[in-house]
């Protein structure tokens, strides 16, 4: 029995948001006085330095540590970077809303923070036992954010129903888990991959590979494990559904990647029917459903399942150009969400929550400025250039062509074109619906400037996407 | 060059925007239009400056854009591209002027609009980069969405949401034969894409993909429906650049994509686009005698209209087929319908602009577009009435106008084909002069309708610079078009080499 | 001399720019000015020209001016063709032209669209000259088309009447249908023989006249017929030959120099032009020939005898230029190419006198055209009085009157022509000449003669007419007289028999029936005098003798003679039913139909059925399946469930061969 | 052979208990057979040589997870009678589920070739017990999901005390830092009254 | 001799069983949790079976962790549900449907 000493060194970001989030915890229980400030900047301050750290540390490498359970690699890093860079966001949306209702903790921040160290697991996960900590580690912050307004009765109601299914779809990954063990007798996805690839035991990899890829879709939200997304999303307080909304996206496409690609890659052709089952359903019931909504967060919800949709089409591929593609597409609706929700938080005020589509109404002759940002945001969901959403589809849509399924593109963007509709519904209440006994919005610099940021690098990454193509090219590639 | 033309009017209308945040309505104005003309005078060097003779691309940019996926930031024209930016860019100006003062609500952010998209549209007549047309394809949709969702008329909603979802629908599926041609030729390149050997099956399916992008922005019968919506609920500015130049950019498209790219589809499918165009010659021609909205009406008229472009570009098999050569023997032949076509969509470009303009005047005066509520215009507006007929007999296709040039080269080249595609197109002289005149006479002739009427003022110098503009335009290329051929010919020229000797 | 051609259509085009822009800074006089001295000097060229072809000092003149475009290797250009037969028309028509503008300062002396009115009718000459020296069909369209467009305009003119906008909208229109065979008969040319040019269009005709074009499968037709056919269609429309003819009738709403001008001295010949110019064709197809000719006698006839019944005294005029233009076409269609044009000039001073004169009693009567308020008034109008009856005798083809010459070549030439339909066309014209002589004095004898029956308020304007605006209009009349009278005596013989055309007109042999009638030609006097033996004069006399008898001796007589021809008069008086079946038959089915295309077709199929369906279906199918999210917590459970299943069975179906 | 009986005995009462859990009408009873089913599923681990498993999963569930459960249950006061209306409306196609998921499961993992499956290398901790064997790689190869269970109990800690804490706002409790800041202000309140004026 | 597909197939059942008591119970919402218990059980059935049959600690290894998040996920999931009580006054599943369709 030998064991080497882990080099710490490599899993520097998630030792460091640990440490801070102790510290956060600590400063948090003694500094309560004002508004939990210190809490918010502390977490604020950690993801930054975290997208540092992990560049620092981890962007180039391709190493494993703690034995095997730990990798460092370009995809963790680029994943973290961007749990880092939307969370942040999220916990700037986040601050103004909260305080207006005095629901301003330090325990939101701290839950979130744990939240983003779950996701980083994921993302730098190389064992199934890991991959498992870090999901639950992000559910058990999520369930508690979504219950966090203790006084809300459909928060609660949203967190009990999230809390059963999402229980119900970590056993079903448990169970999956289980027969990749016993097929594979290791829990490290190296040795899996190596056993997948040989073809030994390929049923109970397989059979395993079934319930895995449940308990993956059911994260993304994609259809049938979608059930869950409306619900939440509408029940929990804004800011925790931009945050259930936005990086766990990322961490799905981590816990994807890891478990069926890294992991079980051999068996591309097992899933990809199933795959595309799922992502044709997620299409079809995320734009149906949102069609008829008027609450606009639970719109944007169905919407994200239709997003699911597509990003699904990059998985089905199954080529590193399409994993690309879904890590780009997961990245930037993340980026579109958060902007979306943003500019929800932004109308919101106490005792009124802006959640209707029709609270939209006339922003443009109350604020021309995030207008604007609404407008780009929507149109970059709808997918059209100039915005970032257009590269995501493109993507994706490419990734599947190349594979030579262009049936599945032309279904693609036929419910592309149905899902313009709920977005220009948007559009037109922002544009078109004048109203003017909407007083002028008024909303702290501070928020002004992440939101007009938000817009603006939807628009910039919509104008020179390179980077972040490249990026997520790089990192899938090898 | 072509760079400035495309981010110097989007650069223009951002700052127009930041201009008008302190509601200083004159500067944005000045600083719209200073933009437009600077532009349109920018846009100019492109015609002295082009090298007439080659079909090859001038003015070429070529930048890596997205070097991951081999897109190249890829610009250039020829001579069927800049006729139409050279309109793009006159249009503006127009538009802008026109603009003026009638627009109240939000006036810089309809100036920007206006701005912005000029740049697009620039951008989709010289990319040469297969994504990059495609991102300022939609993207133009998006300012022309909000023009009519903003400023249009009461029932603007249904009519832009719905104009956004039919080209949207078009244009995705467009978006998927590009990358599939990208998938067999391994370059996003255009000029790479033609003359790709591809299976004919396969060139049906990108054919119809393509069709249905460019059918609807055509807009070919039976998906115009959105055209007539669209401009009546526009503002005028609005109408006028559906008009004379987003209509032209889904001709474009099949001179461009479709018939180069996909040579034995489009062979195979001539038939049906020239069925197409005959029927919105036809159909849309006898609708558009019974409209009761001017504007309406000429939307109509402008789908009849485009009918001849597309029957000119696909005509040209059956007149090969008939002449035996591209050229000469037949006099004229197939590089004539193809030229009556390009010409036609210059001259609709000016005619439908400005008979919108002459709606929108009306419009400013007396805020109603139905025909029964004007008569007798001429007694208090001589001038308007003089530029109204003018323009009228424009799109009658009277020679000495640019709408005969187009009509007259399509009708002439078509005969050589067969000889119903020229006797059915030519039954527009009929009813073009039918629809246009019975709008002159209900709206321009007779007593004085009513007090409204009898209310109006003739042309301010505003109006009449921008109406003077598009008369000298339209009676110029009706008199001596041959500046405007002789660009386009060996274009043209190449164009037909490629698809008439592509097996 | 291409300065000279130059000058003869640019003056007038610059005329009426200027007066067109700028008139109303001018102020009237000057722009009449401006405008008389235009076609002044357009008139004296053309007549220079014209002289210079009579002493046979000039060759005929085939240049370009500049080449409007080329498309294909195909060369469209804007160039002229100056041989005798453009020289005359252009003589005729500035001469025409000129006259009428100097009526026009009386005429329209207290119009305020004074300085539009000389715009338009200079801008007329320009067009008509360019329809008349174009070298190609492109340009021929292009003046063919314009001159349709001032014609529109100005029977527009008094654009408040509804009358009159009704009036050129039809004009407009009918013409239209003209055009699209004339149109597609362009195309055809081009299509077989290659070239825009008539020189090289005639050659290649020569060289290949069996072409056939396959119309419909197993239907193949003569190219040159078929061409012929398309170009006379588009000579129907703008000659007015039945049916394309209702126009003409309404197109008298215009001022009556238009009347004079457009609608019968100039314009409406230019079909007649067209095909003596495209005579190198026509000669080429026996059918066509044919279908000039019975079409031409038909209206020659038919209109005649609708004039009978006509009370407004333009209109009377206006149906006699119709019939008169059978007339010529009967001449075309009997090959007799330089006959028709010969009609064509006398016809047009003639007419034009005639019109003008008419114009002069309008506008002594204040706007008064119905024949029956007027009467006796050889009293007050001497000059016009005499000028119109030297007009009437020049018309009924009383010898030695210009009128006699060619109206007698042309019933010669039809009965020396041997054409399928050449005898009933003779025997039409035959009895024409009898209409013809009882409508013209019909109309000289109700408006000169008999009773007086004026308004007194016209009475009182007559009066009070000022010298100047009397003086403008009757020196046109004096001076459209003298060749009305003489032009025919003195031109036949160079015009007919002559070879005054040379090649402009061409004949081929066994076509030749001038060459028949020259062998009997003796010299103008003598051929006056050769009237005596032929039917026709008798016939005019006849026509003059009735009328005397109904509207001067017993005008009491026509009512009864009106019932027991009660059938006829009606027929004659809804002029056929052209117009019902235009305007209530195609006009307004065409209109139905459109409306059902747009409401059903458009509205309720593409936009109802197909986009509003569609979004409205997936709407609704939306709204049911929401239902499928209950909000129960068991219910998403069961789903997943489902899915897991589905899932499951899928791969296990996999893998125990379920599936296959 | 008694190894199998033993192990069809346990997993029977197993069955019968999960069984009960489902459907019982009382959540105290669904609790107490919880219990009874962890008991013989340690029973069955002992059996597959997983002691210290067995063991935890007594003391864990049954001592702490179970208390907890029947704690909750005690504390709402649900009414039960409500609780068991509509149960056999959905009993069959719940069943139908259930049993085609069963099938399909045991199609796979009850196949023969499941059960070729053996450890490539023997049992690495002979001559160890399993608690050592356990808590030997427990602490070395997986010290860093050590880690992340440990993160994961913080924030069930965290989350379910900010839940269910909740400061009533009637019940009295000192502030010792506002007792020390106090100034004399707060504490004396001069009232000035107005005379009383006699009539 | 109990073989590895005993231990398996005695998985599947509980599993399943915890599954229908996720969708087959209506009204007690604590029920749910119990299930949510049986199936975590029957996954460490096998783990412990496979680790077991493969003579590989690893497989106990993960069930140690599973027994940990369970505790710390039921903790949570009773949290929830006393919320859930105190807004709504009942844990009656059916009765959670204030949002839908």
């Amino acid at each position: 029995m030998t064991f080497e000493m882990p080099d710490f060194s490599l899993a520097l970001p998630e030792i460091w948001v640990l440490s801070m989030a102790c510290l956060v915890l600590v400063v948090d229980l003694f500094a309560k006085g004002r508004e939990s400030a210190l809490a918010f900047h502390l977490v604020q301050f950690t993801l930054l330095t975290t997208v540092w750290l992990s560049i620092e540390t981890q962007w180039g490498l391709k190493a494993t540590t703690f034995s095997g359970t730990y990798v460092a690699d370009k995809f963790a890093c680029l994943l973290k970077v961007a749990i880092c860079v939307l969370s942040f966001l999220v916990f700037a949306y986040s601050r103004d809303y909260l305080r207006k209702r005095e629901l301003l903790r330090g325990d939101f921040f701290l839950l979130g923070l744990l939240g983003v160290l779950g996701m980083m697991i994921m993302a730098s996960a190389h064992s199934l036992l890991t991959v498992y900590l870090g999901l639950e580690l992000v559910e058990l912050c999520l369930f508690a954010m979504v219950a966090y307004d203790r006084e809300n009765r459909v928060s609660s109601e949203a967190a009990m129903k999230y809390f059963v299914l999402a229980a119900l779809s970590s056993g079903m990954l448990l169970y999956g888990m289980s027969m990749v063990y016993g097929a594979a007798q290791s829990l490290d996805l190296a040795q899996i991959a190596a056993i997948a690839a040989n073809g030994e035991s390929g049923l109970l990899l397989a059979f395993g590979l079934t319930f895995i890829l449940v308990g993956v879709a059911f994260k993304f939200g994609a259809v049938p494990f979608h059930m869950w997304i409306p619900d939440v999303y509408q029940g929990a307080l804004t800011p925790v559904t931009v945050y259930v909304g936005t990086a766990p996206k990322i961490a799905a496409v981590a816990l994807f990647v890891r478990l069926l690609v890294d992991g079980l890659g051999a068996l591309h052709d097992q899933w990809q029917v199933m795959a595309t089952i799922i992502a044709v359903g997620s299409l079809a019931v995320g734009n149906l459903f949102a069609l008829v909504q008027t609450n606009i967060k639970r719109m944007l919800g169905y919407s994200t399942i239709a997003h699911v949709g597509f990003l699904f089409l990059g998985f089905i591929a199954g080529t590193e150009e399409g994993y690309s593609a879904a890590l780009f597409y997961a990245i930037t609706y993340g980026l579109m969400a958060a902007g979306a929700f943003g500019v929800v938080i932004l109308l919101s005020r106490r005792g009124f929550e802006a959640d209707l589509i029709e609270d939209m109404k006339g922003l443009n002759d109350r604020h021309s400025g995030f207008a604007v940002v609404m407008l780009i945001l929507m149109f970059s969901l709808t997918g059209v250039p100039g915005t970032v959403g257009f590269y995501a589809k493109w993507l994706v849509l490419k990734s599947v062509i190349d594979v030579n399924m262009v049936w599945l593109a032309v279904v693609a963007v036929i419910f592309a074109v149905i899902g313009a509709f709920y977005y220009l519904r948007v559009i037109r209440m922002v544009y078109f619906d004048r109203r003017t006994d909407g007083e002028p919005l008024e909303a702290p610099a501070g928020l002004r400037v992440v939101l007009a940021g938000n817009g603006l690098a939807v628009l910039a990454l919509g104008i020179f996407p390179d980077s972040l193509i490249t990026a997520c090219k790089a990192a899938l590639a090898g | 060059m072509l760079s400035l033309l495309i981010w110097l009017p989007i650069l223009g209308g951002t700052l127009v925007l930041a201009a008008g945040g302190r509601s200083q309505g004159a500067t944005a104005r000045w600083l719209a239009l200073g933009t437009g003309g600077v532009v349109f005078l920018l846009s100019s060097v492109l015609y002295f400056g082009f090298e007439i003779g080659t079909s090859a691309m001038q003015f070429e940019e070529r930048l890596a854009w997205i070097p991951a996926f081999e897109v190249y930031y890829y610009l250039g024209v020829d001579g069927i591209s800049m006729p139409l930016i050279l309109l793009t860019t006159f249009a503006t100006v127009l538009v802008i002027i026109a603009g003026w003062e009638v627009i109240q609500y939000k006036q810089t952010q309809y100036l920007a609009a206006f701005l912005i998209m000029e740049g697009l549209m620039v951008g989709v007549f010289s990319a040469l980069d297969a994504i990059l047309f495609y991102v300022f394809w939609e993207a133009m949709l998006v300012p022309m969405f909000l023009i009519i969702g903003i400023w249009g008329g009461p029932n603007r909603i249904y009519a832009t949401i719905k104009f956004f979802l039919y080209t949207f629908m078009g244009s995705v599926l467009m978006l998927v034969a590009l990358i599939y041609l990208r998938y067999q030729t391994d370059s996003f390149g255009i000029l790479d894409f033609h003359g790709t050997a591809l299976a004919l099956s396969q060139q049906i399916l990108i054919f119809l993909a393509f069709l249905v992008a460019f059918a609807v922005k055509v807009p070919m019968w039976p998906v115009h429906t959105w055209l007539p919506d669209a401009h009546v609920e526009a503002p005028t500015g609005g109408s006028v650049i559906l008009a004379a130049i987003m209509l032209k950019i889904g001709a474009y498209g099949f001179l461009r994509f479709s018939l180069p790219i996909t040579p034995a589809a489009s062979i195979e499918l001539a038939w049906l686009l020239i069925a197409l165009s005959l029927i919105a010659v036809v159909y849309i021609g006898l609708v558009a005698i019974v409209q009761e909205d001017m504007k309406k009406l000429i939307a109509y008229s402008s789908v009849a209209h485009m009918g001849f472009v597309t029957l000119g570009f696909f005509a040209i098999f059956d007149i090969f087929a008939h002449t035996g050569a591209t050229e000469g023997s037949g006099g004229g032949g197939a590089v004539m319908a193809l030229e009556g076509g390009l010409v036609q969509m210059i001259s609709h470009g000016f005619v439908s602009a400005a008979l919108f303009l002459c709606v929108g005047v009306l419009y400013d005066r007396v805020h109603s577009r139905l025909i029964k509520d004007y008569g007798g215009v001429a007694n208090r507006m001589p001038i308007f009435a003089a530029f109204f007929v003018l323009f009228a007999m424009a799109n009658v296709g009277l020679p000495g106008t640019s709408g005969f040039v187009g009509e007259f080269m399509v009708i002439l080249a078509s005969f050589q084909g067969n000889f119903w595609y020229a006797a059915l197109a030519a039954l527009t002289l009929i009813l073009g002069a039918a629809y246009t005149l019975w709008l002159i006479k209900r709206v321009v002739y007779g007593e004085v309708a009513n007090a409204q009427v009898a209310a109006l003022t003739d042309l301010n110098a505003r109006e009449f610079i921008v109406l003077g503009a598009l008369a000298g335009a339209v009676l110029l290329l009706g008199i001596w078009p041959a500046p405007l051929i002789e660009v386009m010919e060996p274009s043209l020229q190449h164009l037909l080499q490629q698809v008439i000797t592509t097996p | 001399m291409e300065i000279v051609y130059l000058a003869i259509t640019l003056a007038p085009l610059i005329g009426a720019i200027t007066v067109g822009l700028f008139g109303h800074w001018l102020g009237r006089q000057r722009s009449h000015r401006v405008t008389i001295a235009a076609v002044s000097l357009s008139c004296l060229l053309s007549l220079f020209v014209l002289s210079r072809f009579v002493l046979g000092e000039l060759e005929p003149y085939n240049g370009t001016v500049y080449t409007w475009a080329v498309a294909g290797g195909l060369h469209m250009e804007i160039g002229f063709l100056i041989d005798p037969l453009s020289a005359l028309m252009m003589a005729v028509v500035t001469f025409v032209s000129l006259m009428v503008h100097i009526y026009t300062i009386g005429y329209m002396h207290d119009d305020p669209g004074y300085q539009r009115f000389f715009s338009y009718i200079n801008l007329f000459t320009f067009a008509m000259l360019m329809l008349v020296m174009a070298n190609n069909f492109l340009q021929l369209f292009f003046g063919w088309e314009a001159v349709g467009l001032v014609s529109y305009l100005l029977i527009g003119f008094w654009f408040t009447r509804e009358s009159a906008i009704f009036a050129n909208l039809k004009a407009f229109l009918i013409n239209r249908i003209g055009d699209m065979g004339f149109l597609l008969g362009i195309a055809l040319l081009l299509a077989y023989f290659g070239s825009l040019d008539y020189q090289q269009v005639f050659a290649a005709a020569q060289t290949q006249p069996a072409q056939t074009i396959s119309v419909l499968p197993g239907l193949n037709w003569s190219v040159v017929t078929f061409a012929c056919i398309l170009l006379f269609i588009g000579a129907m429309g703008k000659s007015a030959q039945i049916p394309l003819h209702v126009w003409l009738p309404d197109s008298m709403e215009g001022p009556t120099p238009i009347s004079a001008l457009i609608h019968a001295a100039t314009m409406v010949t230019a079909g007649i032009f067209m095909v003596a110019r495209m005579s190198p064709l026509f000669e080429l197809s026996d059918a066509a020939l044919s279908v000039v000719l019975i079409f031409g006698a038909m209206t020659a006839f038919l209109m005649g005898l609708v004039g009978l019944v006509q009370n407004d005294i333009k209109r009377v005029i206006a149906y006699s230029t119709l019939s008169q233009l059978g007339y010529m076409f009967v001449a075309l269609g009997a090959s007799a190419y330089a006959v028709g044009i010969f009609h064509l000039m006398t016809h047009a001073f003639f007419k034009a006198l005639l019109f003008l004169a008419a114009g002069a009693v309008i506008v002594a009567l204040h706007h008064e055209q119905d024949m029956r308020k007027m009467g006796n008034l050889r009293r007050y109008l001497p000059i016009t009085h005499l000028t119109m009856l030297m007009g009437t005798l020049a018309l009924v083809a009383a010898p030695p009157f210009s009128g006699y010459y060619s109206k007698d070549l042309i019933i010669e030439a039809a009965h020396e022509a041997h054409r399928a339909g050449a005898t009933l066309a003779y025997w039409l014209v035959l009895l024409s000449v009898y209409v013809t002589a009882l409508y013209s004095f019909r109309l000289y004898f109700l408006v000169f003669w008999g009773k007086e029956r004026i308004d007194p308020h016209a009475k009182e304007h007559m009066a009070h007419l000022p010298r100047y605006v009397l003086r403008a209009m009757e020196w046109p009349l004096i001076l459209l007289a003298i060749p009305s009278v003489v032009i025919g005596y003195l031109t036949v013989e160079p015009l007919v028999f002559g070879g005054f055309f040379g090649q402009a007109l061409f004949v081929s042999e066994p076509h030749d029936v001038l060459h028949e009638m020259g062998r009997s030609f003796h010299g103008s006097w003598s051929f006056a005098m050769h009237a005596v033996e032929g039917p026709a004069l008798y016939l005019a006399l006849a026509g003059f003798l009735t009328a005397w008898f109904f509207y001067m001796l017993r005008p009491e007589l026509l009512p009864s003679i009106r019932n027991r021809f009660a059938m006829l008069y009606t027929i004659l008086l809804r002029k056929y039913g052209f117009d019902e079946l235009y305007i209530d038959g195609i006009a307004a089915s065409s209109r139905s139909v459109a409306r059902l295309l747009w409401q059903v077709g458009d509205a309720r199929l593409i936009d109802g059925v197909m986009v509003n369906g569609t979004a409205r279906a997936i709407g609704r199918f939306a709204a049911v399946i929401r239902g499928l999210q209950t909000g129960y917590l068991y219910h998403y459970a069961f789903v997943m469930i489902l899915g897991l299943l589905v899932l499951l069975t899928w791969f296990i179906g996999g893998w125990r061969g379920w599936f296959i | 052979m008694i190894e199998l009986l033993l192990f069809y005995v346990f997993a029977a009462v197993l069955l019968f208990a999960a069984t009960m859990v489902i459907t019982a009408k009382n959540p105290v009873h669904s609790a107490l057979f919880l219990v009874l089913a962890f008991f013989n599923s340690a029973a069955l681990w002992l059996m597959a040589e997983a002691e210290f498993l067995g063991i935890a999963l007594v003391l864990i569930y049954v001592g702490a997870v179970m208390v907890l459960f029947l704690f909750v249950v005690m504390m709402l006061d649900i009414n039960l009678v409500s609780m068991r209306e509509g149960f056999a409306r959905y009993l069959p196609i719940g069943a139908l589920v259930g049993c085609v998921m069963v099938v399909e499961m045991a199609l796979v993992v009850g196949s023969q070739d499941v059960n070729l499956i053996h450890g490539v290398s023997a049992a690495e901790g002979v001559g160890m017990s399993n608690t050592k064997a356990l808590g030997s790689v427990l602490y070395t190869v997986y010290a860093y999901p050590f880690e992340i269970a440990s993160v994961v109990l913080l924030v069930a800690i965290v989350a379910a005390i900010m839940l269910t804490h909740r400061r009533r706002p009637d019940t009295k409790h000192q502030n010792i830092d506002r007792q020390v800041r106090v100034r004399k202000e707060q504490r004396l309140r001069i009232v000035t009254m107005a005379p009383e004026k006699r009539k | 001799m109990v073989e590895l597909s005993n231990y398996l197939v005695l998985g599947a059942i509980l599993f399943s069983l915890g599954v229908a008591g996720i969708f087959l119970n209506r009204k007690n919402a604590i029920i749910l949790l119990m299930s949510i218990e049986l199936i975590l059980l029957a996954v460490n059935f096998n783990f412990i079976a496979f680790s077991h049959y493969l003579a590989d600690i690893q497989g106990q290894v993960f069930v140690f962790f599973i027994l940990t998040v369970a505790a710390a996920e039921s903790a949570i999931g009773l949290a929830i549900l006393v919320v859930l009580f105190r807004n709504t006054n009942t844990i009656n599943v059916g009765d959670l449907d204030s949002m839908k369709g």
